[in-house]
């Protein structure tokens, strides 16, 4: 067995025995090779279920809003990604750290199942072994083996944060990435655009919108007990299928989260119509470093939200000396 | 899919009379188009006011209602950046509106369109300049159904 | 701009209809009269139906109809301000048009299981608005049903709805009962004082009667429990239920209990076959 | 059985799109869907399982029925709604032309929903066999046969390699077949020996699936039992709440209404709503289902229970969208193995 | 939908002559809710109030449309109006059809649509007003004066001997302002020092007031009863406590270079030094800028011989925040600069002085001791030329447009005051007009004319030629067209009155508005002169428009009778448009909190007990009493679960859905 699943199991054993947690937000395996599934579990029994492998994508930390709620501790797997979003969590005071005990896994990358499958691999594929940057394929034929990040969702690709930022057990080494950092490429590449160009893209992009809102419930941070679009009364919600709606949904679901995205790319993987939303988060993202100092929600949670704060000499675009006034 | 209606063209130049939302700050702003009126200074009708006490109180999702429901312009118009009637009101508007600004203008919505503007309550000229240059730009743009709600029924 | 609707073909679209006078009843609730823009009501039914009302742009909602389908002159519903068509409709003038659809869901036995028996009807607040269709139907058609008991309660003396039935009307008739109570003491009120279910079981009555249950959820739930302690069978009680309802028509998914949709397979229930429902309303 | 070669495809989308409206599997950005055909798109037939199923040509996600206006304080209501085009869709796969016979039993149950009715009627369904089965399915646990399309199908279609074999199913079928009569060719022994092997292959590929064994007669049709089973609440805690499954269903079909407008103008629209929202049931006073595992809960009893009591079939063909599509690995597999007892 | 009434305004012709009144009136009747339109002329005068009162009666009316001027203007008469028909007075919605629309529009068709459409709006809000109940709040018992001239002096003394705390800051080292520079006032011809100074002692001496000279505005926060304020009190060098104003720390500063402020330049002073005989008070203050010590290091002598140790070079400047309940702005005016007037010579002549320079050229106590002579020979001139209007009604970009107000008076105060004392003086002034309304004024003109023999010239001056030890001063009697050349040996120009140069950065701190000449806006021009429209401060003197010492004076008591009212209220009634929390659909994520700038919300727990776990829930809650109602946090609440009383989220959309209607 892996032997990050190893340490997993015991310290989830040991931690549910000693009391120290009274349940523990993990992930179990399904039938299939693709299936790690978030589970919550309180029997130790349970514990020796638990695995670690590259499909454990799911970010538990969203968990922790309604499971906190029933229970007095909480003991949780967090990857880097996960780790920054439990941060920004705290800082929007939707969860009690104190009640959090944080068990940190060192994430190289999850494998996106669609990847396998356009690479023709899925048939016949018992389970999918990952140890760094090599996999293995286990098929009922036998053994194929992979060298590379060519499975990687896109977004683990761009990953900037594969270690938590915080934790009090430590599952693993570190990862360490070489991979030259580039800077917002692709929200480089759509600014570059022509407008008009970047209206239809948008456009054609937010009208594939089914309105599922997987995009908003994956979001470890769109956490409001009721959502702005779910409640009728604030006479924004509308289930309409017509472009203004869907523009409004995605720029205003893009707003609320500026400043505290983790860009952890959730949001892109789920959306069963596959529009690129992080691409959105990014843009705000790339903004707000530009603008107001590298902020990225976070691995300091004492530090200010970019939209709760400012300063008197913030750049000012509005800036109106050019143009009228006084005499 | 019904509602996704076809873009009606509208035939020439001529006929467009765009319609600008403006949202005041009632200390500076506003008072600064009264101030306009009281001087008896020229803008064009097109643009519509809406007082707010602060220009912190004006959420994006007004700016895009206005937008869904017809407008062809929408402005924020407020206090100088440290004359805010509420000290620091506008200081806020500036870091919200900045990077909303960014952000429509990323999904294709011309700057033109949507501007942020510091007025003080003694700038009734440049209330009025602001509001006859905003009025060109939109024109010089053009009509546009960019952001429009096809179901809205503008009566005129 | 010329009118071509009203041509009435699918079971959403509404048809227009006319406010024709609004009885205050309650400080929050109201019975508007509704007719056709020509005059009469909008369509047949039977008592325990409901209807679907419009008001554009707000939206619509459904609430049973309380006149008597004897009635052929108008629609009555008696409407308590909660939600935003609700708040619209109270603000609204007489000669204001709404639209309606209907009739809805399915109705109270009265042409088989309640003919020649004993009835007992109980209600709470605006709960009498479905069982009021009722009992005005058998006052119209009296010699075809047996004695006529009316438990109903309210809060308050001033929350209780359709005055003039209750203090007047149906008191006179013949083999007819009412017995008013309120939740609390108050001034001016030499009436019973206390919560229907306890009523039902100091009343003593003979518990061979059908008995017809309407209220809020908590007054039916303790009202069946007294019925059931004085020895009525789930098998003798109806009661109507409510829930969250878009079309009206058994289609949009929302307002079943279990493999049942209250707009189609009810609104009226008998307790019996409720308790095989599961226990989600 | 008629025949259209592959080459010819290009023109028999043409010839039909002449007639009809032409829906097709679409290709674009990765994602394959069902879409109005135009010359020069990117069709894409061997993805048959589309993205999303294609429940919204006869199940709009929005459909606008009603329009209002208020003249001289007057109320005017128009019925609009529904669609009169006449269309045809190609390449759907068995599962979701079944789908289509099970919205049929909601919708074209007294009082029939006309705007259905008229999109059912107008539109001509050629459901090609699956070749290709994926991992995701188990559409023969609700007993559709992949390799044999005859749910909701007006033409059957075979991809035999070089041709596609078709055969009408309906009167409907056999006008469109007549009116294609100059690019469709007869077939020969040849032919139907190839189908022979190809409904063989696919039943094999079938039998290698991994739910092949999935077994509904497990799940018990007590009702009240079922409700009160203590899995509820265990499969539900990862749901998120989202409505992924309930969108790309092809049988699901809870919808909303709502209206648009102003006082003097407007309109009236159904749209696509989850069981899955906190808000489907909630009303102002209330809600009967407060919690996740409630709403979860109903989405599931009401497709294996429920509208099995009602309609005499379960209300899902097996088409694994929801399998691939949750974010969270929940979806009617576990459901129901977990329901009966494993 | 409730019961609207809806009164159009025609306002004169101010509205009417623009907006078609009738079409206006036919549009409004058809909006949803209208159940009563009616227009009048003049709607806020008491007819057209007691329309609207009865109205609401008649017509059981729950909202009220008010279609006429800004609501800046008169939204409060109405409120009160429908207050007394016993209407809550925030169901009054005002549609500002005046500033926002007659006025600024010039095509009668668009502004009457314009003018249904914002109707429109104000209707669709009103619809969606709730009844609001204003809260009281208590006022701080102590008012600010800002500025130490004539104004602020009178107003500071009304306000103490009222009985109330006033502070008084005065950003020079003495108050007494420009009135302190002044030789004699017109049309008395008393000695202006001899008015004044007593005033000044009594304010320097008064138990009620507090001086802070050399001290400038830092900040200012709160409202109206809570003002908050913090003041800069630059370092004087000198401790106000331990001198004794002896005078030689003075006498003996070796540093002679820099030029009297208070003389305008015209004799030098110390680098430590009080800037008049008279300053109130009377302490020393060292000019850093000059200050040898300061400078180089060494010197030090004041510090070596003042008696009372009160040198205290180490000095810093000091911040002091007070709270007041209501600011009086009295700053007064400047002259402008006359850089631009270069045909006057007045940059290259030591004998073309200004008016202000003149009034210390011929005080006793100036630089010549009251001996008038030219400053560059020290001879007594034989023809002076006064020139009026030197930047004033002057339209060109280097003038200002407006009547300095004050130049004809003391044109021919200081003309009169030559032939006065030497009588063999020629006399000439150059004028556009004579503008003497004023008790006395015209005759005391006409006196120096008819009397003293000034020989008034109406006439513009082209330019001035220095020839000589002469001023050749070419000029044109507009009555006989002829061109004149006076061989003057002084000319006196009465430059233009002007805004204080920082008026506008004080305003931004009050936040006052200034209008496009800086000088401060008044509530209402003829209504509320001494008001602003930030509640609680009010304006006295020049620095709302240039003025002479009687009108200062009355301005200042009036602000001073302003303010008595104001702090004789215990409580005021606060804004009841204040931020609300919908418990329910909060988060507790606090970014409210975070953004609010008066600390008026606070997180509060709310214990919920969910299957046997008690769990605390954070909610936001807002302290009424704080909250100024500025919205912002309405913006950073993502699930909407905070809204603003009056300017709720469905109202501002319903305002924006209306105006695309």
């Amino acid at each position: 067995m892996d032997k990050t699943t190893v340490r997993m199991q015991q310290i989830a054993l040991q931690t549910l025995a000693n009391g120290e947690v009274d349940v523990i937000l993990g992930w179990k395996k399904g039938d299939e090779w693709y299936d790690s599934y978030p589970v919550v579990i309180n029997d130790i029994n349970e514990t020796a279920e638990l695995i670690w492998d590259a499909f454990c994508v799911n970010n538990l930390s969203k968990y922790l809003i309604t499971e906190l709620k029933k229970n007095l501790r909480i003991g949780v797997f967090l990857k880097g990604c996960d780790s920054l979003a439990f941060n920004q969590l705290v800082i929007d005071n939707r969860i009690d750290s104190e009640r959090v005990v944080i068990f940190g896994l060192p994430c190289p990358g999850m494998i996106d199942p669609q990847k396998v499958k356009h690479a023709g691999l899925n048939k016949g594929l018992l389970k999918v072994e990952r140890t760094g940057d090599k996999i293995v394929f286990i098929t009922k034929e036998g053994v194929k083996e992979y060298i590379g990040r060519s499975f990687d969702y896109d977004k683990c690709l761009n990953c900037r944060c594969p270690n938590p930022v915080v934790s009090k057990y430590m599952l693993s080494d570190a990862v360490t990435r070489t991979d030259e950092e580039q800077y917002f490429p692709d929200v480089t590449e759509i600014e570059k655009m022509p407008l008009e160009a970047r209206y239809d893209y948008w456009t054609k992009q937010f009208s594939k919108c089914i309105k599922c809102y997987a995009c908003r419930n994956i979001c470890p941070l769109c956490s409001c007990e009721t959502c702005v679009f779910d409640n009728i009364a604030a006479g924004v919600s509308s289930k309409a299928d017509a472009d203004c709606e869907q523009q409004f949904f995605h720029i205003i679901r893009a707003y609320h989260v500026a400043g505290r995205c983790v860009d952890c790319g959730e949001c892109s993987r789920v959306c069963p119509v596959g529009i690129p939303l992080e691409k959105l988060n990014r843009k705000i993202i790339k903004d707000i470093n530009q603008l107001y100092g590298d902020y990225t929600a976070d691995t300091d949670i004492a530090k200010s939200p970019p939209l709760g704060t400012y300063k008197v000499d913030d750049f000012d675009p509005f800036d109106g000396s050019k143009q009228g006034g006084k005499k | 899919m019904s509602l996704k209606l076809e873009e009606k063209a509208i035939s020439s130049k001529q006929q467009f009379e765009p319609l600008i939302v403006a949202f005041c700050c009632n200390w500076c702003s506003y008072a600064g188009a009264d101030l306009a009126g009281t001087s008896r200074l020229n803008y064009p009708a097109n643009i519509k006011i809406i007082k707010v006490p602060c220009s912190c109180r004006v959420s994006p999702n007004f700016v895009l209602r206005a937008f869904q429901r017809g407008a062809d312009g929408v402005i924020i118009a407020g206090c100088h950046p440290g004359d805010c009637h509420y000290s620091t009101g506008n200081y806020f508007t500036r870091r919200r509106f900045t990077l909303f600004a960014n952000l429509l203008e990323y999904v294709g919505i011309e700057r033109e369109k949507f501007k942020i503007e510091w007025i003080s309550a003694a700038e009734g000229n440049k209330f009025a300049t602001v509001m006859n240059e905003m009025l060109d730009s939109i024109n010089k743009l053009g009509p546009s159904r960019k952001l429009r709600d096809g179901r809205w029924i503008r009566q005129q | 701009m010329s009118c071509n609707c009203q041509k009435n073909v699918d079971s959403l679209i509404p048809q227009v209809a006319v406010i024709d006078s609004i009885r205050k009843e309650t400080a929050d609730v109201a019975t508007f009269r509704i007719i056709t823009p020509a005059g009469g009501k909008s369509f047949d039914f039977l008592p325990g139906q409901c209807a679907m009302i419009s008001i554009p742009p707000i939206g619509e909602a459904i609430f049973s109809i309380t006149s008597s389908p004897t009635e052929q002159r108008f629609l009555e519903f008696s409407i308590k301000k909660c939600g935003s068509v609700t708040e619209c409709l109270h603000s609204m003038e007489i000669g204001s048009e709404v639209g309606i659809r209907g009739p809805y869901g399915n109705h109270f036995p009265v042409n088989d299981v309640l003919r020649g028996r004993d009835l007992l009807f109980i209600a709470g607040g605006i709960g009498l608005a479905p069982l009021r269709s009722v009992i005005n139907y058998i006052m119209d058609n009296r010699r075809d049903y047996g004695t006529v008991d009316i438990i109903y309660g309210a809060r308050s003396p001033e929350d209780l709805v359709h005055q003039e039935d209750i203090m007047n009307f149906w008191p006179k008739q013949i083999n007819t009962k009412v017995h008013l109570t309120v939740d609390r003491a108050v001034d001016g009120w030499s009436g019973h004082v206390g919560f229907v279910p306890s009523y039902i079981k100091e009343l003593g009555l003979a518990n061979n009667k059908v008995a017809l249950v309407c209220g809020p959820p908590i007054m039916i739930k303790l009202g069946l429990q007294a019925l059931e302690q004085v020895g009525f069978k789930r098998e003798q009680i109806y009661t109507t239920l409510e829930l969250k309802m878009k079309c009206g028509v058994g289609k949009c998914g929302r307002c079943n209990i279990g493999d049942k949709y209250v707009c189609k397979d009810g609104p009226v229930f008998r307790c019996d076959e409720l308790q095989q429902l599961p226990d989600e309303y | 059985m008629k025949q259209v070669y592959k080459r010819d495809l290009e023109r028999l989308w043409q010839t039909i799109s002449e007639h009809f409206e032409l829906y097709l599997p679409l290709e674009q950005d990765g994602k394959v869907n069902f879409m109005p055909w135009k010359q020069g798109e990117n069709v894409n037939i061997d993805r048959l399982k589309t993205d999303l199923s294609p429940k919204n040509i006869i199940f709009p996600p929005t459909e606008t029925y009603l329009k209002f206006r208020t003249v001289n304080k007057r109320l005017c209501f128009e019925s609009v709604g529904g669609k009169n085009d006449k269309y045809v869709v190609f390449g759907m796969r068995p599962c979701d032309a079944a789908s289509y016979s099970i919205l049929d039993k909601v919708f074209l149950q007294e009082p029939i929903d006309r705007f259905y009715e008229e999109r059912r009627t107008n539109g001509i369904i050629i459901s090609l066999a699956c070749s290709e089965p994926e991992e995701t399915c188990f559409c023969s646990s609700f007993g559709i046969a992949a390799d044999n399309p005859v749910l909701g199908t007006d033409i059957a279609a075979w991809d035999i390699g070089e041709s596609i074999l078709w055969q009408p199913k309906s009167e409907k079928g056999k006008k469109l077949t007549g009116i294609l009569d100059n690019i469709l060719q007869d077939t020969s022994e040849h032919e139907i020996i190839a189908l022979e092997r190809l409904q063989q292959s696919i039943r094999e590929k079938l039998a290698q699936l991994p739910w092949v064994d999935l077994d509904l007669e497990i799940i018990s049709n007590n009702m009240k039992e079922m409700f009160e089973s203590k899995v509820w609440e265990e499969l539900s805690k990862s749901c998120l709440g989202c409505g992924v499954c309930t969108f790309v269903c092809p049988t699901c079909h809870c919808f909303d209404i709502q209206d648009f407008g102003a006082e003097r103008n407007g309109e009236r629209f159904r749209c696509w709503d989850s069981c899955m929202y906190s808000d489907f049931t909630r009303m102002a006073h209330g809600n009967p289902r407060k919690t996740q595992t409630e709403r979860f809960r109903q989405r599931f009893m009401h497709k294996l229970v429920y509208f099995l009591n009602n309609n005499g079939v379960y209300a899902c063909v097996g088409c694994g969208r929801c399998v691939e599509k949750c974010p969270v690995n929940m979806n009617i597999v576990k459901v129901i193995k977990k329901l009966g007892g494993d | 939908m409730p019961r609207i009434g809806a009164f159009v305004c025609w306002c004169g012709t101010n509205i009417a002559g623009t907006v078609d009144i009738e079409q206006v009136v036919q549009a409004v009747s058809e909006m949803s809710g209208i159940v009563y339109v009616k227009d009048y002329q003049y709607m806020c005068s008491e007819v057209g109030q007691n329309l609207v009162k009865t109205a609401i009666k008649e017509w059981q009316l729950e909202r009220v449309i008010i279609a006429s001027c800004s609501p800046r203007m008169h939204e409060n008469t109405f409120r009160k109006a429908a207050k007394a028909a016993g209407l809550n007075p925030y169901l009054v919605e005002v549609a500002n059809i005046r500033e926002h629309c007659s006025w600024v529009h010039k095509n009668k068709e668009e502004a009457t649509k314009k003018a249904i459409a914002l109707i429109r709006a104000a209707v669709a809000k009103a619809s969606l007003n709730t009844e609001l109940i204003a809260k009281e709040i208590d006022v701080e018992n102590r008012a600010l004066v800002i500025g130490g001239g004539i104004a602020g002096i009178q107003t500071a003394l009304d306000i103490a001997e009222a009985g109330y705390q006033v502070d008084v800051i005065e950003k020079s080292p003495s108050i007494g302002g420009k009135m302190a520079q002044i030789d004699k006032t017109f049309p008395t011809l008393d000695c202006s020092a001899c008015i004044l100074t007593p005033k000044m002692v009594d304010v320097a001496s008064h138990p009620n007031i507090n001086l802070y000279t050399y001290s400038e505005i830092e900040s200012v926060n709160g409202f109206v009863g809570n003002f908050e304020v913090t003041i800069k009190q630059k370092a004087r060098s000198v401790n106000l406590e331990k001198c004794t104003g002896c005078g030689i720390c003075t006498e003996k500063c070796p540093s002679r270079k820099s030029k009297s402020e208070f003389d305008e330049g015209l004799r030098t002073r110390g680098a430590i030094y009080t800037p008049f005989p008279q300053a109130v008070p009377n302490v020393p203050v060292i000019d850093r800028e000059h200050c040898l010590k300061f400078n180089t290091g060494k010197c030090g002598i004041c510090e070596k011989l003042c008696p009372a140790g009160a040198i205290e070079f180490g000095q810093e400047d000091v911040l002091v925040t007070k709270k007041y309940g209501a600011v009086v702005v009295a700053t007064g005016f400047d002259i402008i600069d006359l850089d631009k007037f270069g045909e006057y010579q007045y940059q290259n002549h030591p004998d073309v002085l200004t008016s202000l320079e003149f009034e210390r050229l011929t005080n006793a106590a100036g630089p010549t001791a009251g001996k008038f002579i030219r400053p560059s020979n020290n001879k007594r001139p034989e023809k002076v030329v006064f020139i009026q209007c030197v930047g004033s009604r002057d339209v060109s970009s280097r003038g200002k447009s407006y009547c300095s107000k004050i130049c004809c008076m003391y044109t021919a105060k200081q003309a009169m005051l030559i032939k006065d004392k030497y009588p063999d003086i020629e006399v000439y002034v150059f004028y556009i007009d004579v503008r003497t309304p004023g008790k006395n004024f015209d005759e005391f003109q006409r006196r120096a004319v008819e009397e003293y023999g000034v020989n008034y010239i109406k006439g513009m001056v082209g330019k001035i030629f220095p020839a000589g030890d002469k001023l050749i001063v070419h000029g044109v009697d507009s009555f006989t067209g002829d061109t004149l050349k006076i061989e003057a040996d002084m000319v006196v120009l009465a430059a233009a009155a002007q805004a204080k140069p920082d008026a506008e950065v004080l305003g931004r701190k009050l936040a006052i508005s200034t209008d496009t000449n800086n000088f401060f806006t008044e509530a209402h021009p003829k209504l509320r002169p001494v008001e602003t429209h930030s509640a609680g401060i009010y304006l006295a003197g020049a620095c709302q428009g240039p003025k002479d010492i009687p009108e200062t004076v009355a301005q200042a008591g009036a602000a001073a009778a302003k303010v008595i009212g104001l702090l004789s209220k215990r409580k005021l009634v606060s804004n009841p448009c204040v931020s609300v929390v919908n418990e329910d659909l909060c988060n507790g994520c606090l970014s409210c909190l975070k953004i609010c700038p008066y600390d008026a919300i606070a997180a509060k727990e709310l214990a919920t007990n969910n299957h046997g776990i008690t769990s605390k829930r954070i909610v936001a809650k807002v302290n009424e009493a704080l909250c100024q109602g500025c919205g912002g946090c309405t913006v950073a609440c993502r699930p909407g679960a905070i809204d603003l009383k009056g300017f709720t989220n469905k109202q501002i959309t319903a305002e924006v859905d209306a105006l695309c209607h």
